[in-house]
């Protein structure tokens, strides 16, 4: 699949009504292994992409790419703004060569991974995108590939970020960053089936 | 000057007491600090980080911070900057202290980083 | 409340940083800061930390500090009060961080003190 | 040589005049190796100290170095107050039992090195403390032992302390700690040669 602008749009903006609807949800989730935050975090970060989207207007991609990197790394203020900022980042450096989804996939998740130093089954947010990634090279991502990467941090003990003090008592908890980077790929499916 | 010293913490008061603390043992070296989001709350702020960079007088930054995702920012501060951050994995109050004394004292970077290296304590794979 | 934290520091805007930081992260502990001399100036007030030892809610303190003289006068607050206080030798913020945090999660002393093991950088002999 | 209260309040009157007096130059000392307030810190403890005595009137010396190390201990503000302050509280509590004097400098400076954990040779007034106890049982303490257990933290590498963090850097500067302890020393022969 490839991404256009129109698409990504789509995409984004879907994902930012999620996080703002599932804003409570997503800090309460942190609050259990973190600081409580991440759902703020995130809707502060999403809001100002979509002031950003709106005053800027960006003609290609590879801008609406960049603006919504810059927007979230410098509105996000916890763990998730370099690490999704790092990733749109990516995603803005890679579209200038090509549009497949599943290149500009790849890339942000080495960015992402580069940037936390997460491996697979640290109970991140990495734990999402690895297998998207995945799912899109063949060509099949779907809802049930997305809910299986969420539900597949609950049992890991953290590894990387703030859980990972807790240790054994992160167990049993979904990965907050896990369940936000599911509303975006969830939120990619939904914008590739209004094509 | 060559070498300054950047505090990045979580906290804008914690960003504001370091200093108060390192610069009492270092009067000659160049400090400065960022801490909380752009709205002083909890959290770090890539702006404050790069202010602080720009603002510190040493040509070459050694970078302080609490929580890893102060590590994260500081690392975007440094693919963005002109002067070169290192960012030194130990505890932020006590690995601040040794490098402002022995900077003050004029100590080599070289013996600098052998005496902050058993303040390791972060970032361990 | 079984546990409480005490935090010592010879800065008071770091005595003040601190419990933010990791209060966020433990909403149900106990913490309580002691920070600067009498006049608020750089040291420690051995009144300021026996007050912050009795304004604790928790019936045993786990007491971090930044710089040996902080430790000592600790010392004699301890042998002063009638809680018992234990003194970790850990880096100030994240020791206090991890002991936080644990607590919060409702983890054992003897647990929380393995995790502190690690971050043990003061007073070595 | 026993204690008595007149005697005491003699040398601990010289010691404070002499820390006021050199008050400058213990700072300098310390900001050469340490934080540079060695000589404020003990300076506000013996203005202290000097209140707390004419306020009390203490009626006998293990009141009056009760009232010492109580006002050491809450007006220092650094390591000086709580290692001078356990000195002379130790010798108050001994001082109950023996005015000896040595008795209680043997009981101050175990008070001061379980207080600090320094030995001897860690370039802290431990090294001044521990040779005058000595000369003091051997009823020869002199100028020259002083002087002397001063001069001897100059070479060394501090390993207790603001001046440990130095390392290698701290040889060659007087340990501050061990000229104000030289100062109380040379009080208490003045005060010695009064009576
Ligand atoms: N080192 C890391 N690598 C990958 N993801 C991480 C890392 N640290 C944190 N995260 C992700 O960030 C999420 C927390 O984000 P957020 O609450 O905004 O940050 P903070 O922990 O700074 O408050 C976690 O749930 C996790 O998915
Ligand atoms: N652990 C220790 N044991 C013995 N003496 C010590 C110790 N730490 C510091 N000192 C003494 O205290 C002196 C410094 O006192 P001061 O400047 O008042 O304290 P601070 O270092 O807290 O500013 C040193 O010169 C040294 O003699
Ligand atoms: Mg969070
Ligand atoms: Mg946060
Ligand atoms: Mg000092
Ligand atoms: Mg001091």
């Amino acid at each position: 699949m490839k991404l256009t602008l129109e698409k990504y749009l789509s995409w984004i903006n879907e994902f930012s009504q999620k996080v703002i609807d599932k804003k409570d949800y997503l800090s309460d989730l942190d609050s259990k292994i973190g600081d409580g935050d991440h759902g703020n975090n995130l809707a502060r970060g999403v809001t100002a992409v979509q002031q950003m989207l709106t005053a800027k207007q960006p003609q290609d991609l590879t801008a609406a790419l960049k603006l919504t990197a810059m927007a979230l790394i410098s509105k996000v203020g916890g763990a998730a703004g370099p690490l999704y900022g790092t990733a749109f980042l990516e995603m803005a450096k890679t579209s200038s060569q090509t549009t497949e989804l599943a290149e500009l996939l790849t890339a942000a998740t080495a960015g992402l991974q580069k940037r936390g130093q997460a491996k697979a089954g640290d109970k991140t947010m990495v734990d999402v995108w690895l297998p998207v990634t995945a799912a899109l090279k063949n060509a099949d991502l779907t809802s049930t590939v997305i809910e299986k990467a969420v539900a597949s941090t609950k049992p890991l003990v953290a590894k990387r970020g703030r859980a990972s003090y807790l240790g054994e008592r992160s167990i049993g908890h979904l990965d907050p960053g896990a369940v936000s980077s599911g509303y975006l790929f969830e939120a990619l499916l939904v914008a590739e089936d209004e094509k | 000057m060559k070498y300054g010293i950047l505090i990045v913490s979580h906290v804008p008061e914690i960003a504001a007491g370091v200093p108060r603390l390192i610069q009492q043992v270092a009067k000659d070296v160049a400090i400065t600090s960022a801490g909380g989001t752009d709205e002083n709350e909890i959290g770090t702020s890539l702006e404050k980080i790069q202010q602080a960079v720009e603002q510190n007088a040493g040509s070459e930054i050694l970078a302080f911070y609490d929580l890893g995702s102060a590590r994260m920012n500081l690392e975007m501060a440094a693919e963005l900057a002109t002067k070169k951050l290192r960012i030194y994995d130990v505890a932020l109050i006590e690995g601040a202290y040794v490098a402002a004394s022995l900077l003050q004292a004029q100590v080599g970077l070289p013996a600098i980083e052998k005496q902050l290296a058993p303040l390791k304590i972060k970032n361990q794979e």
